[in-house]
């Protein structure tokens, strides 16, 4: 019954605060990889749809639902959740506005638990780190880029700017 | 009832039988339907009226107070039953259980929608990123001043042996110019402040363990009572 | 263009925290009752559909998408998130193993905190107060239902006996 293994894969993929791969799909429906593979492919199909307003999206993390980006703006003020924890977002600030900038710097502001924000950031592609002799450098990605829709690193700088006026340089002049 | 009537009235040392037909008077009871509940409150709240005065409330009064109370639980808990027999009124049995017993109930599993985090966000972060850092800097500071004020300041360092020997001679001659044969630990300190406390309060402990003085301390955050001890010479 | 308010109005209530009430779901479409009744009547048919795991779910609250009930056991280890507290979920396991309870009874056994517990429980509809005279007493609702997929008491308790074993016997009897 392959009806059933798309009700269940798509009920995975909505109740998961994660993207989801094939393996653990496989594991969650009891299907081999052939029916989870064209399970999905339908799942695609039905929700490229133009009555619906989500969309099945596959990233280097795996399979996910998510709303159509042209939607986006107009509901996402629904939730307060975002998907950057605030110790998370610290860190891809300090890596945005003063990049690029050495791993152990970084964890003098924030704390040692810099570390794992940094892990986690790297897996989402929103930063990456370059090894030079001793140290660590961390700098944001095209993938960053992305996500914030911006072309430049420029354009949050002109932002921040907008936003804190003169303290914006005291705090660029800081760490 | 006025405090100033309670005042006048207790000046007369009544004995209860007086009290009672006083309050009868004042709460205007009439005295051939006394609702026992409500003469039990009105008996009660002039006995703790009259207590705050501070006069010696007569121990006959006192009892008649409990035995109004014990006639009005009861008669609460009579009317109580009652109305639990009241045919509307459901039998609902008390549980007794213990927490730990509840049976587990599972909630359905919701989904965290999440959404992508603005730029706005980041770049209050940023701010808070500093922010973070100048908390954590302050509380290390507080952290190291206090333990800097736990510890014996350098230059006063002083063996402990020594400090002991010097707070027993100040017990000592305290003591021998008091009548009463005791003082306190406050007494003792030049100055009640963290420092003095830490640098005297083990010395007195030892001086206490060796009988030389005797101290005690009736209850939490009282005041230490020193009397010289046994083994004092 | 109908098709595009039911995509909005999928999208709103896939990314909202909360269940939506049709005077929202106006709001975010900027469309009037008749047409977000209409587009929540045909995604409720489109998602009953077998091939769906999810479907659209009308509550107290309002509207929401929510796991097909059928699928939530294998499906729901995958989130760590459930949107009662454990105070919460105490009283309400009282009040539907033991109900109807004292409210006293509750606080007795719970602690003072009970109070609010109870509060919120009665705002989600899962618990309701009844006055006798002198006591307040606590049943559970036909939400409470709805909202765990149970259709009758012998169900919990058949649930309970599941999970506890003898113990349940045990508990049930001094209700």
């Amino acid at each position: 019954m392959s009806e059933e293994t798309e009700a269940i894969i798509e009920a995975a993929m909505f109740i998961s605060s994660e993207p989801l791969s094939v393996g653990k799909l496989r594991k969650v429906s009891g299907k081999d990889k052939e029916e989870v593979n064209s399970s999905l492919e339908n799942i695609r199909k039905k929700f490229s749809d133009e009555g619906h307003g989500i969309e099945l999206f596959q990233s280097a993390e795996g399979y996910e639902l998510r709303v159509k980006p042209e939607y986006l703006d107009e509901v996402s003020h629904l939730t307060p959740y975002s998907d950057l924890s605030r110790g998370q977002l610290k860190v891809l600030a300090l890596v945005a506005f003063k990049g690029p900038i050495k791993q152990s710097n970084i964890a003098k502001i924030i704390g040692n638990r810099a570390y794992s924000y940094i892990k986690d950031l790297e897996r989402k592609q929103l930063i990456r780190t370059e090894k030079h002799k001793r140290t660590k450098t961390l700098e944001i990605t095209d993938e960053f880029k992305n996500y914030f829709g911006i072309e430049e690193r420029k354009e949050l700088e002109e932002k921040l700017e907008e936003t804190l006026g003169e303290d914006s340089e005291k705090l660029l002049e800081k760490a | 009832m006025k405090e100033q009537e309670i005042l006048k009235f207790a000046r007369t040392e009544p004995n209860w039988e007086e009290t009672l037909d006083w309050i009868i008077s004042q709460e205007g009871i009439d005295p051939w339907d006394i609702d026992l509940v409500d003469l039990a409150e009105a008996f009660s709240e002039f006995v703790s009226k009259w207590q705050k005065f501070n006069f010696t409330v007569p121990a006959r009064v006192v009892i008649v107070m409990a035995i109004l109370l014990r006639i009005k639980v009861e008669l609460l808990m009579w009317e109580e039953k009652e109305e639990e027999k009241d045919p509307e009124e459901v039998e609902i049995e008390e549980l007794d259980i213990d927490v730990s017993d509840i049976p587990h109930l599972e909630a359905p599993k919701k989904r965290k929608p999440v959404r992508k985090a603005t730029a706005d966000e980041l770049i209050d972060a940023f701010k808070k990123a500093f922010d973070t850092k100048e908390r954590r800097e302050k509380r290390k500071q507080r952290k190291e001043r206090r333990v800097k004020e736990a510890m014996p300041i350098d230059g006063q360092q002083e063996d402990i042996e020594e400090r002991i020997e010097k707070l027993y001679k100040r017990i000592d001659n305290i003591l021998e110019n008091m009548k009463e044969g005791k003082t306190t630990f406050s007494d003792l300190l030049p100055e009640w402040n963290r420092e003095e406390v830490v640098r005297n309060f083990s010395p007195l402990l030892r001086l206490n363990q060796e009988g030389r003085v005797d101290a005690e301390q009736s209850d939490y955050f009282e005041d230490i009572i020193i009397k010289i001890g046994e083994n004092h010479e």
